[in-house]
Formats: C-alpha cells, structure tokens, sequence
C-alpha cells in the first residue's frame, strides 16, 4: 500500500520533479538561463498559456475538450483591442466578453444541444477565428497606447510581470473552486460517471455550462494579455494554442477521459512545456548544434512521448493519484 | 434515420447551388469536387475505424506529409538510384505507404501496450511526424514530373480519374469490412465496451494496432494522392490540418465520437457535405473570414440534425 | 538613437525567422546561416513558427543570452514592437528583414537600425502596371490570396487591386485565399475557374498558388498562357522556368537571399558608417522578353 | 402501519420508442411504511422509479408526495423534495473517494468553502452505522462492489429523506450485510421514514417489509400486506400464471443424476495472486457442477479471473484436460473450450449499443466465419433459437442489448457462452438480479448442460444455490481453499460455518 502510494504520489509530482529537473539543467548549462530578464520574460510569455490551460483542466476534468480556445484566445484580442481607447478595464472586460460569448455559445451546444464537444469546439474554433478576422478586416488591430492598456501585459507588479500576476490568480482561484467547492467537486463527479452524477442529484448541465464558460472566459482573458503585451489585436493568432494546452493538461496527469485531475500539475506542466521552448532557444545560442525548426518538433514530440510513456508506466503500477484533503 | 440528416444536408445544399450557383450543373463541376474530396475521404475512412474503437487519430496530416515527402526522394533516386521508372515508382509508393502503415502501427503500439490515451498517443506524431518528414527533405520542395507516379492523381480509369477509383474501392472495403466481418465486428466490440470485448476472446490489442495501422495506411495513400496531382512535394504542407477536415467528416457523417458505432457511407456522405460547403462559398464569392462561420454553422446543424433523428 | 554596435572581429548575432514553412523563407534562412559561416560569426536561430508572440519570446530569449545584434523578419508590423524596445533597452541593435514595422510605433535609426527588404504593396503594384500594359483583352481576374490576415497577402492585394480599381476595363471577379500553399491554391482556382468559366487572367500572391493554378487551368482543358495569363510573385527558380515555358505570363521577384546584404549594414554600422532608414533590395521583373537570359540567376 | 398515503402513483405510461415499458402503473406507499415492489426482469420496477425520480420524464399519470401534486424534472429536484434513490446498478463515481461520494450534493460548509474535516466524520459516521470500516479518503474503485452498495445506500440514508428507495440493493450484498441493512431500514421505519424496496429474493421480502405492490409487463397487478400473502401467492402474481414447485426445494436444482459425473477436466493446485488470492486448490469434472461458496471478499471472483487467463497467478499450476494449463489472455481459455460469464455485466458483459444478436455471436464469430467474413445466416438461426430456449425477452435478435431489462441481458450472456459450446463454464453470480421465473429458468438450464457433460464452475452469494445445485462445494474464506464438500455433506449449517470460521470437518479432523 505504502510502496503504491509512492508510485502514485511520483505520478502526481513527476511532472514537478521533470520541471525542477530540466531548470536545473538549463542553469548549469547556460549562462543568463536563470537571469531575471529571461524568467521575467519566459513567465509573460506563457502566462497566456496557464490561463488557456487552466481552462481547458476543467473542461477535460468533465471529460470534454475545448478545442476553440486559440481561436478564442484570438477573438479576445482583437476585440480588446478595439475596445481599448475606451479605457485598459474597458479593453480588459471586453476582450473577457468575447471569450464568454464563445464559451456560452460553446456550453449551448454542448450541454443543451447535446453536440459531442470536439465537433461543437472545433466548430467553433472555425466561426471564432472567422469572427475575429471580419472585425479586425484581416489585419492585426492597434491598441490604443494613451489608455493604459499596454500596462496589462507589459508592466511590472512588485517586480513581476503582471501577466503572471494575473495567472497565478486564476490558478489560486481555480485551485480553491476545485477542491472546495461543491462545483468543483462536482466538475469531478460529472467527469467520472456523469450518468451517476445526474442520478445522485447534482446539476450536471449546469456545472458543464459552466466549465466550458469558464474556459471562453479565461481565454478571453488570455487574449486581452496577448493584445496589451504585443500592442495588438491579432486575428491570426492562437494557432495550435489548443494543442499545446491539451498537452500541458496531460502531462500534468490529468485523464483525458475525465474524472481525475490537478489544477497545479496543470501549471507544472505549461512551464515545463513552455521552458523547454526557451531551452531549445539557448540550446541554439550554444553554438554547438543549430538546431532546425524540423529537429525541434521532432525532439518536442519525442519528449512528449517520453513524459506520457513514464507517466503510463507510474499509473498503471500506482492507482490513479486521488489528491486526499 | 440517422444517416439521413447528413443526406438531407447535402440534397438541400445541392438544391441551393442548382438555384444560385453559376455553372453549377456541368460534369466538370462533379469532377472538381469528386477530386477535390478524395483525399480527405481516404483519410477519413481510416479515421472511421479508429474512431468505431473509441479512438481518435491526429498524426493523419503529419503522415500524409512523411509519405510525401518519402516517395518523391525515392523515384527521384536521392537514397538509391534506381534505373526502371517503373520499378522506381512502385518502390516509392509501397515503402512510402508502408512507412506510413507502420507510424500507425507505432500510435496503435502506444495506445495497446501503454494504454495512452489516443489524443495523446497521436498527438506525438502529429507534432514529430512532420517534423520528420520536414527533416527528410530539410524543409525543401521537390518537384518532379514522373507521368507513372501521377498518374494516381491525374490519371483515369475507363473515364473515372484514377484517385476517385480509389475512394470508391477503399469506402466500398471499409464499409463491407465493417458489416460483414469477424473484424469489423470486433473493431465495434472494442468500442462499446472494451473489456467485454476482451473477456469474449477479441485480441483488443491486435485489433487496435491494425486499426491505426489501417489509419496511417490510408493518410499515406492520400499523401501520394496530394503530390502526385501537385507534381511537387512540400512537408511542410502536405496535410495540414487534415487531421480536424477528416474528423468532421466522421461526425457530419453520423459516426459516434465515443465509439461503438461507425458508417463508412456516412463518412462518405459527411466528407461530400464539407466539400459542397467549400465549394460553394469559394464559388459565391463569400469572403473566406466569413467562410469560416458559415462552416462552423453547417457542421453544427449536420451534426445536430444527425443527433435529432437518432434519438427520435 | 539606436544602441550602438562596438567593433569587432567577429560578433554572435541572432536571426528570428517567422516560419520555415515555405520555400521563400527556407531560401531566407539558409542565405542567413551561410553567410554567419563565411564570415565566421555565430548565428543564434530562431523559428517562430508563424507565431508573432512567439517571436517576440524568441527576440527576448535571445537578448537574455546577449546577443551583439539581432536580425528579425517581423511577422507582423504592430505585434513585433515590444521586442524592438526590449532590445533596444537592453542596448542590442535591430536590423529589420523583409517586412517593416508600424512605423508610428518604431522609427528606424532610432528603435531599430534599419529595415532591409522589398516593399509588398510595390511588387503587387508591378504586377498590376504589367497586366494593365500586356492585357490584349484578357481583363476578368481571379486572385489567390495568401494567407488570410498575413501581412504579405494584405499589401500584395492592396498594391494590385489599387492599380486595377484604376483601370475600369479591368474586372477582378473573384478574390480568396489559397493559403500560400500549392494544393490549396490548386483547389481553389479549381473551383473558381468552373464558377466563373469567363476569367482569363490568374493573380496569385505567390509561386506556389501560381504553380497550382497551372494545374488546376490545365485540369479545366484550357492552355495556360494562351487562354488563361498567369502572374506570380516571387521569382523563384521554377516559377522563372514556367515563364520561360509560356506557363505564366509574368512575375515579381522578391529575392530571399538577404545574407549579404544584411551582414553588410551590420558592419558598416558598427564602422559607425551612416545609414539609410531604408534598404530595398532591387527586384527582377520576369516575362517573356526576359526570362530566358535571367534563368539561371533566378534564386 | 400507518395507512396515511406519502406517494401516490396512478395511472403512469412510459414509452421507450414507442414501445411501453409502463402502461397506466399505479403505486402508492404510506408513511413509515417498507413497501416491497417486485415482478419479473423487465416488469418496470427500475423504469417506474426513474419516473418517480424525474430522471425518465412520464408520458401520462398522476404522482401526489407529501399531499401535494409531484412534478420533478430530474433526480436533484427529487431529492430536494425528500426522496432519496439508490439505484439498481451503483451509481457511484469510482476516482472519487468515499467521503465525495457520499457527501456529494450536500456538503458540509464553513466560510463558504468545503469544510472536508467534518465531511469525513459525517461519511465515517454514516459507514459506522453499517459496520463497515474504510479509510473514506481514498477513491471508492480501491474497494469491492458490497463496500460500494454500502456507500450508495449510506449516501441515501445521509440526506434526511421522507422516502428512501433501494433499486435491489441487496444482490451483491452477503447475509451478514443484508442483516445490518435489514437494521438500518428498521431504524428508518421508527423514525418514520417510508422505504420502497425492490428484490428478487424473496424471503428477504417477509423480513422487513409491511407491504408489497406485484408488477407484471409495466402494469401493477396487485397490492397486498405482506403478511396475507405467501410466496406462492407472490410467485403466481409475478408470473401471471399458477406455479407447482416440487417441495422443500427453493431452487431449480432438483435431482441431479450423479452418475453422469466423468474425468477431472480442470485441477487447479495453490494458486495464489495478490493478497486476494492466497492458496486455491479444486477441481472440476466433465458433466459436474463444483460450487464455489465464501463470503464477499473471500476471493472466489479473483480465482475465476485467473483460471480464465485474465490475471496471472503469482503462484500455483493448473491443468485442463490433462494438460498444463497456463492462459495468458482469456482467448487462450476461450480455446482450450471455456467461458465466463462475469458477475458485472454492465461492465464486462454487454456492449449496450450492439444488437442482441451480435452480443450473443461475439465469443464464436471468428470460428462462424469463413476466412473472417461472417456466416450470416448460420448466426441468425444459432440467435434465433438460443433467444427461444433462454426465453429471451426481446422485440427481436436487432434489439439493442442495453435495452434490455438485466435479466434478460444477462441470459443473452450466457448464451454468448452456450453458443460456444464450452467443455467448462464459469458462472459467476448467474442468477445476480434475476427475477424468480428466469432464475429458475436459468438454473435448470444449467444443470442441464451439466447432464449432458459440460463442467460448471459455480460462484453464488446465494447458500441455497450452491448447496442445492453442486454437486460439490469449494468453500473460500479469505483467499485460501478451506474445505471441500461432496453433495451428501454439504448441508447449510457446515458450509456457513466453514464460510465464517474456516473450521470444515474435513480440514479440523486433519489438524492436530
Ligand atoms: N432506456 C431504455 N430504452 C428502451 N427500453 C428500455 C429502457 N429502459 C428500460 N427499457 C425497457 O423497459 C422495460 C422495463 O425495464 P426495467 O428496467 O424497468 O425492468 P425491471 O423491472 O427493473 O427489471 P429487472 O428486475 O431486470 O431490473 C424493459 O422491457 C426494458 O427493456
Ligand atoms: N480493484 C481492487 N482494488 C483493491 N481491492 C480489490 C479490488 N478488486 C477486488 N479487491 C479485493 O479483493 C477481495 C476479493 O475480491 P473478489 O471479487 O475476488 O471476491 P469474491 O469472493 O468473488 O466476492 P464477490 O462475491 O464480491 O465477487 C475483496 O475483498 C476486494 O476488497
Ligand atoms: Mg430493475
Ligand atoms: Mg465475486
């Protein structure tokens, strides 16, 4: 049992473990790797992943998937940054807007009209990307830099870019709704049995409804950073941005089947995802081997594979890590 | 009735075009459409059996571009020369498509002997694979003009463009597969309760490694298809996105993402639904920003119309 | 003004590709890498992978690692500034590649050194002058557009259809994006050559698009060249070849071979030499008349 | 017994395609009273209370609770209203851990957040009540199904309800178990909570309950208090028809012919896997039928998944017609001429959007076929007539299999295996949740394969089955073989004791 427990708590934690590991290795490595510029700049950059992530933790914990939130993530900028002359929190609650009408359209058809959520997000990943094009007219949208809205993703609070400020709010927020809260719990249940869940009297639809809004609503959030970071709405933007969260998720051990699932492995897993980019960067600046554009996906594949394989292997020995409160 | 929603999609599509499409009722627009569409059936048959597992395949696009970027290197005679044309292009296409088979055979692997999830298996290969075939070919083009080998995408057979011959072939022994085999019946088994089906004797993992071997097969075809019409060969784009055109097919075509269940026609007809959709907005001039809504508009009524009848 | 570059025998610079999905960037990056080799300078490469955000992470990694000098191919004009002015607070110069940025945003000589590249609006303006010149009645056009919302597709539309708006003979009946991809583009002239059986003239925004409408002409039974023109941007090699064959009409060369060029400026900046805002790279023009001499100075 | 009405139903239709599973049932039950409901697979027991519960919405009918007129869309508006269900098959949530499962919908708050300190008090608390110890913080999969059915009904009891429901809560219960249920529901009764409790045992029925409501083919046919009518009475009710039963018998198991017994085909000699399964020793003949009886938990199911190749033992030989026998996949058993009906067969057994007809030709398809192309029609007439001797209620060979009541799955199960003609059947839990006539049905079915010399490996919670069916019985306590019982000797009072103790005659006599 204790020996059990072990492997499973390794399962959890790997993922940390993996992370500590390859900084480690990039400090030993390179030098700068650890400097406050590049840590600085790595946590801005992939805060709007964390918070695309985080999203889609929830929406995979139901057992679903939100293939939409690049496009999303993309609407939200633009319309942030059209709304940004008006004033940063205008832009701000704009570009958070767009992502919950896409995240409410996406609960519709998915908990209402009983739409398999890959077909219902995928579509909507095609009609949001097609949104944010027509409102921008094909071209990225300038932010207005008089209101301030820049400050959201480019300055510093006590020192720290306020990007990452801003997710490891939602990862608070998240961590707190997840384990207690009775939705959160719920988020869960559904995911492990939504038949029984519905039958032991929870609101199923409704805690669904809400994860998919959610996931709209922090890619929103995850766009209104890409606008103000980059000074503008960007239509084409968000690429793939599913992917690399679905990837993310799962490295941080939640199952894609539902039911089981941590919001800080989930972020454990972006900045593995994420830092493992920048390593290839420095990697590159080493001189040693120019690495291509072709050998980095091959080695990010590879490297998936190794993350998925060991983690096969740890939870089909331990049971399936169940976080104990 | 299920299968009739996508049919009434379609009719009323084809209705419209009749009505508000120039040109629209001449053989070379059912020629343009019939090869347009061949390649994302081919892939979306093979994608019709994983999915009847309870599984998902995203590597079709990456392999579509290994075996792409493959067979040209080999008629072309950059790792071995060969001499006889002939012998040059039967070569590259069986060790193209048999690469292809077997980075399949690798998902099916993954997904049997680790039990990875099926996103996550192919997802590896969706992000190496055409980084392989990137680092194959270093990125490069390759253009050539082998009448043999083209003759896949721009030949004809008794009047019929080759390719098209070959969709209706692989759908009509996909579909008969399906219903009238041992195999196929297995293949449903799996995907309505995999345990049970291993507890009456169905070798779960064998059924699962030739399905996706199946899948990757069927993305190499279709690979060949795309370069041998293009006459040239660029990894870095052969079946890009392929992955989600075939997955809609599947759904627009009334097969169950969760498994269990699976029509090949459906596919067929869902894969002619999508393609009349583009066909028709590329024809009226509707912007492709606009494009994209309209699109995501029709696979959501297809799809909502497939699930109302079913459960009516 | 712009940081400063010190003398030096050799100088470990960085190149931040956008895509290495093309055969126009592939040219860029290895024209890039060989001349670091020549000149026995260390490259530090970096692929955004069609990602302007990934970009400016990729600038921003490499000023952490202290790169002399960055060369970037912006991907897009407003999105790239916040790397522009990291850089230049961290004291590392910018020499721009291929596509300029807002320049309301960043003024060259003052956030960045200098742009070095082709003017996108120009080439589809040439183009335009061309058919204009050369139509012999074909006046009803199809473009391929590029990539839906790219820079390079934007101006390339905005400089033809400008000129054409100008010429009311002159009629563009169909417009939509072929990716920059050959089979999509095939695809597309496809279906918009039986939708509007009447066009005899095919814009697209580049080679790859150009060469699958010669497909897609060809599959439709018409002669490319003699019922249909086709025009092109980009001037690579096969594309050349296919104007010296009577397959396409015209095109614009939009030369990738930046190396030189670029390796150049930086030297000369760090000899503290004065330097213009603006270096445009000249740019062949290939039709009939000429293609057959220039061919095998076609990149 | 209080005649004050709490529920009543009149009049329900409910339509499944058009085809009624319930036509005008009505069911009334009064406060604080325990009301039996019973009837054949497929009757609408389980269809009447979705009804109840909001989770199937009704096509016609009246439903009154509490006075008032009941109108509930879904099982949480019910259970709002005070009416707390268990459900037929459990439904629980197995990566969560007891304490979620029981606490879910009602949890415990302080400052608006979980208060989960006390939600496992509560959930220790609540398992106390039926004697049952486990460390509510770990997922509820980590525990074996008797464990779950307590959870389900400990998380029904948690909700202060005015009516509990028990969808057959006792079949994977053991009679220990049922004992500390039968308690609990006798403390609701006193506390005046009303209670509707469907079984197909029905001796159980006489133990706790006041009232009992007869349905046949979605039709209520008879309400009666439970002590004016006698098992007969209920028998010929269910069946709609008069029953003679030889006497002194409760099962179908009459009059085996002894004779028919040959060679030992499967010996299995101290395997062992886990701590589940410590040392397992038995063995079965050609045309007998070996019991395996034990409490829940004592390892029987473990030590069929290892003779059938799904697990491999860690320790311990088998032979099987002579031979070693050593399976690696249940196709190897599947070959060597067994099958293995499982005791979950919602899990394990049926694929629910297959048709009965593919189900039943799942296992023999592939030797069916010719070079792996489906022999059609030799599969419709195998269907056709095993859906005729098994009394398969179905509207055809196409139904859909999770249409179906579980009974009726259950035998389209065991014709999967018969269809095989097998030289060994594992049975585990053959007749768990099946209706009196089926089960007899099923049990004279069984032991007719054994007359005409099939070998039956029997696994039963149900002492009458086994004791009256076997021709001998395994007894297993704790993962060890503790004694062996020929027919003549296995009477109820030695197989219990061996069962609880583990001090059979034959092995205390052994002993020093
Ligand atoms: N979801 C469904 N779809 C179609 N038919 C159904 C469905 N659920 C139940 N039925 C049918 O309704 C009838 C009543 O089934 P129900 O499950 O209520 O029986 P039951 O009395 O509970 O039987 P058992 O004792 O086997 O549990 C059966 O004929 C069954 O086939
Ligand atoms: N997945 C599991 N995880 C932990 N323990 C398990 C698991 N499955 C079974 N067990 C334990 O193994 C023991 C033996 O289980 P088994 O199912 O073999 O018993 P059984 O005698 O067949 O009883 P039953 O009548 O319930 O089938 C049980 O006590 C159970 O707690
Ligand atoms: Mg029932
Ligand atoms: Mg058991």
């Amino acid at each position: 049992m204790t020996r059990q427990r072990l492997i499973s708590m390794l399962g959890s934690y790997g993922v940390v473990l993996a992370l500590l590991l390859l900084v480690l290795f990039g400090w030993a490595r390179y030098d700068y790797f650890l400097g406050f510029f590049n840590i600085t700049s790595v946590l801005r950059y992939n805060s709007m992943f964390a918070l695309v992530a985080l999203g889609m933790c929830f929406v995979i914990m139901t057992g679903g998937i939100d293939l939409s939130v690049g496009s999303t993530a993309a609407l939200g900028s633009v319309v942030a940054a059209l709304a940004s002359p008006q004033g940063a929190l205008t832009g701000l609650g704009a570009g958070v807007g767009a992502g919950l009408c896409v995240g409410l359209i996406n609960a519709i058809l998915v908990t209402r009209l009983k739409i398999m959520p890959f077909v219902a997000t995928l579509a909507m990943m095609l009609a949001a990307s097609g949104t944010a094009l027509l409102l921008a007219d094909n071209q990225s949208v300038s932010v207005s830099y008089e209101s301030g809205f820049t400050s959201i993703g480019q300055d510093n609070f006590l020192g720290f870019p306020i990007p990452a400020w801003i997710a490891i709010v939602a990862y608070v927020v998240g961590w707190i709704v997840l384990n207690f809260t009775s939705t959160g719990r719920g988020v869960l249940a559904v995911g492990g049995n939504e038949d029984a869940t519905r039958l032991m009297g929870l609101p199923a639809d409704r805690i669904k409804f809400l994860v998919y809004l959610a996931s709209g609503g922090l890619a929103g959030l995850a766009g209104v950073i890409l606008a103000s970071q980059f000074g503008a709405g960007q239509p084409i933007e968000g690429v793939g941005w599913e992917l690399f969260a679905i990837a993310a998720v799962v490295v941080g051990g939640t199952l894609l089947t539902g039911g089981v699932g941590s919001v800080g492995a989930t972020l454990a897993g972006v900045l593995l995802l994420g830092i493992l980019f920048n390593v290839l960067n420095f990697e590159n600046g080493k001189g040693w081997i120019s690495l291509s554009a072709y050998w980095q996906s091959v080695i990010r594949g590879l490297f998936l594979l190794v993350v998925v394989i060991l983690q096969a292997k740890l939870s089909s020995r331990g049971s399936v890590a169940v976080r104990e409160y | 009735m299920a299968r009739y929603g996508t049919l009434i999609a379609l009719a009323l599509l084809i209705l419209f075009n009749f009505a508000f499409t120039r040109n629209f009722a001449t053989m070379q627009t059912l020629n343009v459409n019939l090869t347009q569409v061949c390649t994302i059936v081919i892939v979306a048959v093979g994608m019709t059996l994983v999915i009847a597992t309870g599984g998902i395949d995203l590597s079709v696009g990456s392999l579509m571009a290994i075996s792409g970027a493959l067979a040209p290197m080999i008629f072309l005679g950059k790792i071995v020369p060969i001499d006889n044309v002939a012998l040059a292009v039967a070569a590259a296409m069986i060790i193209a498509v048999g690469v292809a088979g077997l980075f399949g055979l690798f998902n099916g692997w993954l997904i049997a002997r680790f039990r990875i999830q099926p996103i996550v298996a192919t997802l590896v290969l969706f992000i190496a694979g055409r980084g392989i075939a990137q680092v194959l070919t270093n990125g490069n083009l390759q253009t050539f003009r082998i009448p043999q080998f083209q003759w896949i995408g721009l030949g004809r057979l008794f009047g019929i463009p080759v390719q098209v011959v070959l969709m209706v072939l692989l759908v009509i022994a996909a579909a008969w597969m399906l219903k009238r085999t041992v195999f196929g019946r297995q293949i449903i088994a799996i995907g309505g309760n995999e345990r049970a089906a291993e507890l009456s004797g169905i070798a779960v993992a064998k059924v699962k490694l030739i399905v996706y071997a199946i899948s990757g097969f069927c993305a190499g075809i279709a690979g060949l298809v795309v370069i041998a019409i293009n006459s040239s060969s660029d990894a870095n784009l052969v079946g890009m996105g392929m992955e989600l055109d075939a997955i809609a097919a599947v759904a627009v075509g009334g097969t169950l993402l969760s498994g269990g269940k699976a029509t090949i026609i459906g596919t067929l007809l869902g894969a002619m639904t999508i393609q009349l959709v583009r066909y028709t907005l590329l024809a009226n001039g509707v912007p492709d920003a606009a494009a994209l809504v309209v699109k995501a508009g029709i696979i959501v009524l297809a799809v909502w119309i497939q699930q109302h009848g079913r459960r009516a | 003004d712009a940081p400063p570059l010190k003398k030096k025998d050799t100088y470990k610079v960085g190149f931040a590709q956008t895509e290495s999905n093309n055969p126009w960037r592939l040219a860029q990056t290895a024209s890039m890498q060989e001349e670091a080799k020549k000149r026995g300078w260390q490259l530090v490469y970096t692929d955004a992978a069609s990602s302007a955000a990934k970009q400016v992470a990729d600038v921003n990694s490499m000023i952490a690692q202290g790169v002399d000098l960055i060369f970037l191919a912006p991907r897009e004009e407003k999105p790239l500034i916040p790397a522009i002015k990291a850089a230049k607070n961290a004291g590392i110069p910018v020499i721009l590649l291929d596509r300029n940025v807002d320049a309301s945003l960043a003024k060259p000589g003052e956030d960045y050194v200098t742009f070095i590249g082709s003017n996108f609006i120009e080439e589809g303006q040439r183009v335009a002058d061309w058919l204009v010149k050369n139509a012999n009645g074909k006046t009803t056009i199809i473009e391929l557009e590029g990539t839906t919302g790219s820079s390079p597709a934007n101006d390339r539309k905005k400089g033809f259809d400008e000129v054409i708006a100008k010429n009311p003979d002159f009629k563009i009946v169909a417009s939509q994006t072929g990716d920059f991809a050959r089979d999509k583009g095939r695809q597309v002239a496809e279906t918009l050559l039986q939708a509007h059986p009447d066009a005899n003239v095919v814009y697209a925004h580049n080679d790859e698009m150009a060469m699958g409408a010669i497909s897609a002409i060809e599959a439709a039974g018409k002669v490319p060249g003699k019922d249909i023109l086709v025009l092109s941007i980009d001037g690579g090699k096969e594309a050349v070849q296919a104007v010296v064959d009577g397959k396409i009409a015209a095109v614009v060369e939009c030369n990738p071979r930046f190396g030189p060029k670029a390796f150049d400026t930086a030297v000369a900046y760090a000899a503290g030499e004065k330097i213009p805002d603006k270096i445009i790279n000249p740019d062949q023009f290939y039709d009939a008349s000429n293609a057959k001499d220039l061919l095998s100075t076609a990149y | 017994m209080n005649t004050d009405s709490l529920l009543s139903m009149t009049g329900i239709d409910k339509r499944f395609a058009g085809i009624p599973a319930l036509s005008g049932a009505s069911f009334a039950v009064g406060r604080g009273e325990v009301h039996a409901l019973i009837g054949q697979n497929g009757a609408g027991k389980s269809t009447l209370i979705k009804v109840l519960t909001g989770y199937y919405k009704r096509d016609a009918g009246e439903v009154v609770f509490d006075g008032k007129p009941f109108e509930v869309s879904s099982p949480q508006q019910a259970q709002a209203s005070g009416i707390s269900t268990i459900y037929q098959e459990i439904n629980l949530v197995p990566y969560r851990s007891i304490t979620e499962n029981i606490c879910l919908g009602r949890e415990a708050r302080r400052y608006g957040l979980l208060d989960w300190k006390r939600m496992h008090q509560e959930a220790e608390a609540l398992l106390r009540r039926f004697k049952v110890r486990a460390d509510v913080r770990r997922p509820l999969m980590e525990f074996n199904t008797a464990t779950q059915q307590m959870v389900a009904i400990a998380r029904a009891i948690g909700f202060s309800a005015k009516l509990v429901i028990m969808d057959e809560p006792t079949s994977s219960l053991d009679e220990r178990e049922v004992a500390v249920l039968f308690n609990v529901i006798r403390q609701l009764k006193q506390e005046g909570v009303s209670v509707v409790f469907v079984s197909h045992k029905l001796d159980e029925l006489y133990e706790v309950c006041d009232r009992v409501t007869i349905m046949r083919d979605g039709r209520t046919v008879k309400t009666a208090a439970m002590n004016e009518i006698d098992k007969i009475g209920l028998v010929s009710s269910m069946l709609g028809r008069a029953i003679d039963r030889a006497e002194g018998h409760a099962t179908a198991f009459s009059d085996r012919d002894e004779k028919k017994i040959g060679e030992v085909l499967l010996s299995a000699e101290s395997l062992a896997i886990g701590q589940i399964v410590q040392d397992v020793s038995f063995d079965v003949r050609s045309g007998e039928i070996a019991g395996f009886a034990g409490l829940l938990g004592a390892g029987r199911t473990e030590t069929a998944r290892l003779v059938f190749g799904i697990d491999r033992p860690r320790a311990g030989t088998m032979t099987f017609n002579g031979h070693n026998f050593d399976p690696h996949k249940p196709s190897d058993a599947i070959a060597a001429g067994m099958g293995f009906c499982t005791e979950d067969r919602k899990s394990e057994g049926i694929v629910p959007d297959m048709s009965v007809a593919e189900n039943m030709m799942l296992a023999l398809m592939p030797k069916l076929s010719k070079s792996g192309v489906i022999d059609e029609k030799a599969q419709r007439d195998i269907v056709e007539r095993f859906v005729r001797q098994l009394g398969i209620k179905c509207s055809g060979p196409d139904q859909k299999v999770r249409e179906l009541s579980g009974g009726n799955q259950q035998k389209v199960l065991l014709g999967r295996w018969l269809a095989m003609n097998p030289r060994l059947l594992i049975l585990d839990e053959p007749t768990r949740g099946i209706d009196i006539g089926a089960k007899g049905e099923i049990q004279a079915l069984i032991k007719s394969l054994a007359d005409q010399g099939l070998a039956v490996l029997m696994i039963s919670s149900e002492l009458e089955e086994v004791i009256e069916g076997a021709d001998r019985v395994f007894v297993l306590r704790e993962g060890i073989s503790v004694a062996e019982f020929d027919r003549d000797d296995a009477t109820e009072d030695a197989v219990m004791s061996a069962m609880a103790h583990g001090s059979a005659p034959t092995i205390a006599e052994a002993a020093p």
